[in-house]
């Protein structure tokens, strides 16, 4: 698959083949493609050429991309969240957006350690790492088929990284698919079962290059 | 599927809604700017000055022009507004990523728009009564050409500034896109005010149909036209 | 009466025209030596 | 969209039998329609001659409409089909259109002086074709925005579709004036033709229609020309992001 972001190939070949409840470690340096592929998975973004499937879905037909992008759950650079809206208020509409259980919504806020007092603050006075974790109960609630997570340890402290390597087990473990993009090379090789290596816009497997 | 459009797109009003009350950006910044254009059109439009003959005075008279132009430059701060509250932090994709329908993401966005344009030409419109000595004749009419103009505004604004969205340049773009076009809907509505308040002279009812039209015109290009404008085929 | 005026019409409407058309030529013939042969496609009828 | 076997002697240039056709058409109508308009005819009897700008401005005026219904058709055809050969074609219209309206300004200005007194008057339609000229000037600013060739057509393309409601409103500008106020105003098209004037507009406005359709088709293969380059760039633009991987190795 060919992807083109303003007249240059952000991703410019990638062949790949991704099972259910399998947990992927994309590495690469920056710029390689890693945060394209995973828009072009969650069906945002376009395909210009090639072929590619997910979750049954044809990357090239708008009908199916459409289709794809309430299956899965993408957290990217961006947190998404509103600044001016508390946690609670935030989780409150992705959470209908998604037509998530409240119990659901609930139980991922205790996880996460945003029920309580937290709750109730703007997410513009969060920290980046609370702002992280918001994001990451959003996605929890709603109980994707497929996980996109871009570089989600990061900013995150010890305790929270250890937060999501169990949410990825756990994803994992519920019979999700899990890609990862991460820079994070102690710690990916004990979480993902494959590894990914992205360069120059081209994904192959490690070691078969 | 058109229910659940309609409810994605009633919670991106209630969203809004409630980054407004939070914020409270069209209180305490775009009202005030109605009301200084207000105050600014007095000092440019002598108050005391009489039509020849006439029993208004000039800036009641040209009062209709005044108010659509004030609405129309506040349209583009409140649709600009409502597209910041999405692109700060990536959260229109998140939105599509929800399975939300650009449709309802791009109705949700004039809804709120209109609601906002609303409250502003009530404070506006009741500044105009109480500064510029302007009388209102027909009020029920004056109300159908307030709605119809209103849905034409922020259906158009929506649209045009959707097809700018998130590119470099979009705050000076924006203007260009929607003030020629939105010209029809501005002469269309200061005749038809005119003509609620002041009585029939400028063209009857015509006018008034003629903004229906628009309103419809736009809100079904915004709804048709959604895809194309915020999804990356 | 008036004929300056239609000289001038006629007359910058003749130097627009004939200076959009001599820079649309212009350029397509610039354009069409830097793309590939195979690839100058709707160029015939 | 079709594809055209090209032979290996591809033109170097935008013409084509039919675009030579359509010139040596182009360059007889315009003969005819400017002997006739300035030298044959009789000046108004009101207006002197200074009614020969009309015989130039309504034929730049009808054809910038048809350069912006090229400009609609292929936009409506760029959202069915994700043509790009119907994005360039639209682009086309819209600029060619551009130009013409720019032109039916100056021409109106020019014709408004010896007969109002004055370049600028607020006649409805001469402020409807100003602003129609802005709506245009705004579609090709959009056309020109830094995104993915496919999304900004797209994009462009709905812009295209809702700005030709300025069209009609422009042409009709006049008659939706005068039939919303009840009072006459003072417009172009107010005069009384005879016959000689008649045939001066018709042949004005075939001659400049087959010209705007000679020129939109020059001004769609140059923009043609330039999508090919942008993708050939592209294809090169791959091999080489494909080769940062061997690079990294090799380092």
């Amino acid at each position: 698959m060919v992807c083109v972001l303003g007249g240059f190939p952000a991703l410019a070949g990638a062949d790949l083949d991704l099972h259910a409840n399998e947990v992927a470690w994309l590495r690469g340096p920056n710029g390689a493609g890693k945060t394209t592929l995973l828009r072009l998975l969650a069906g945002l973004g376009a395909m210009r050429r090639g072929r590619a499937e997910v979750l049954g879905a044809d990357l090239s037909v708008l009908g199916d991309r459409r289709w794809l992008r309430g299956q899965v759950g993408l957290l990217g650079h961006a947190t998404f969240l509103y600044e001016d809206l508390t946690v609670g208020q935030n989780l409150e509409f992705w959470a209908g957006l998604h037509r998530a259980d409240p119990v659901d919504v609930e139980a991922a806020a205790r996880r996460f350690g945003l029920d309580g007092r937290l709750g109730d603050v703007p997410v513009g006075s969060l920290s980046a790492g609370q702002r992280r974790r918001t994001s990451l109960a959003v996605l929890v609630a709603r109980r994707p088929r497929l996980w996109l997570l871009d570089e989600p340890h990061a900013g995150l402290d010890a305790e929270g990284r250890a937060m999501v390597d169990r949410l990825i087990a756990d994803a994992s473990g519920a019979g999700a698919t899990v890609v990862v993009a991460s820079h994070d090379a102690d710690h990916m090789p004990a979480v993902a079962d494959r590894t990914l290596d992205v360069i120059g816009g081209t994904v192959t497997e490690a070691g078969a290059s | 599927m058109i229910a659940a459009v309609a409810g994605d797109a009633a919670r991106i009003v209630a969203k809004d809604l409630r980054i407004e009350r939070a914020t409270g950006v069209i209180t305490t910044q775009i009202l005030p700017f109605g009301i200084v254009m207000l105050l600014l059109f007095g000092f440019g439009v002598d108050p005391a000055l009489q039509v020849r003959g006439g029993d208004r005075s000039v800036l009641a008279e040209v009062a209709p022009g005044l108010f659509w132009i004030t609405v129309l430059l506040a349209l583009l701060l409140v649709v600009g507004r409502a597209f910041a509250v999405e692109s700060d932090d990536g959260s229109l994709d998140a939105l599509l990523v929800a399975g939300v329908h650009p449709a309802a993401i791009l109705g949700g966005k004039a809804v709120v728009v209109a609601a906002e344009l609303v409250v502003l030409e009530l404070v506006v419109g009741a500044g105009a009564v109480l500064m510029f000595d302007v009388t209102i004749g027909d009020p029920l009419h004056l109300v159908v050409v307030m709605v119809s103009t209103t849905v034409a505004l922020a259906g158009a604004g929506t649209l045009f500034l959707a097809v700018v969205a998130g590119q470099r340049g979009r705050d000076t773009l924006g203007p260009l896109l929607v003030l020629p076009a939105m010209a029809p809907v501005l002469i269309g509505a200061t005749a038809a005010a005119g003509d609620a308040l002041y009585g029939a002279g400028s063209g009857g009812i015509a006018w008034t149909w003629a903004l229906v039209a628009f309103a419809l015109l736009y809100s079904v290009a915004g709804i048709v036209g959604a895809g194309a404008l915020l999804e990356d085929v | 009466m008036f004929v300056e005026y239609v000289v001038a019409g006629y007359g910058i409407s003749a130097i627009v025209l004939a200076a959009y058309v001599g820079w649309t030529l212009r350029r397509g013939r610039a354009l069409s030596r830097q793309v590939p042969a195979d690839r100058r496609r709707f160029l015939r009828d | 969209m079709t594809s055209i076997a090209v032979p290996p002697s591809a033109p170097e240039h935008t013409g084509s039998r039919l675009t030579r056709v359509l010139g040596a058409a182009t360059a007889v109508s315009w003969v005819v329609w400017l002997t006739y308009g300035l030298v044959l005819s009789p000046a108004d009897v009101v207006q002197s001659e200074s009614v020969r700008l009309f015989y130039l401005h309504v034929p730049l005026a009808l054809s910038a409409y048809l350069g912006f219904t090229v400009t609609l058709v292929g936009s409506i055809l760029v959202l069915r089909k994700n043509s790009a050969f119907w994005d360039q074609m639209a682009g086309a219209g819209a600029e060619v259109g551009l130009v013409l309206a720019g032109l039916v300004l100056v021409t109106g200005a020019l014709w408004g002086r010896p007969t109002w007194g004055t370049y600028w008057v607020w006649d409805p339609r001469i402020t409807a074709t100003t602003l129609l000229f802005l709506v245009y000037l705004g579609y090709l600013v959009v056309r020109r925005l830094d995104l993915d060739a496919e999304v900004r057509a797209r994009r462009a393309a709905v812009f295209g579709i809702v700005a030709f409601i300025n069209v009609p409103i422009t042409r009709y500008s006049v008659q939706i004036w005068n039939s919303l106020h009840q009072e006459a105003t003072l417009s172009l098209t107010d005069t009384e033709m005879d016959g000689s004037q008649l045939t001066s507009f018709a042949l004005g406005a075939i001659a400049m229609a087959l010209f705007t359709t000679w020129l939109i088709i020059h001004r769609f293969r140059v923009g043609w020309l330039e999508y090919e380059l942008d993708r050939s760039g592209l294809e090169s633009a791959i091999l080489e992001r494909r080769g940062e991987r061997t690079a990294t190795e090799v380092v």
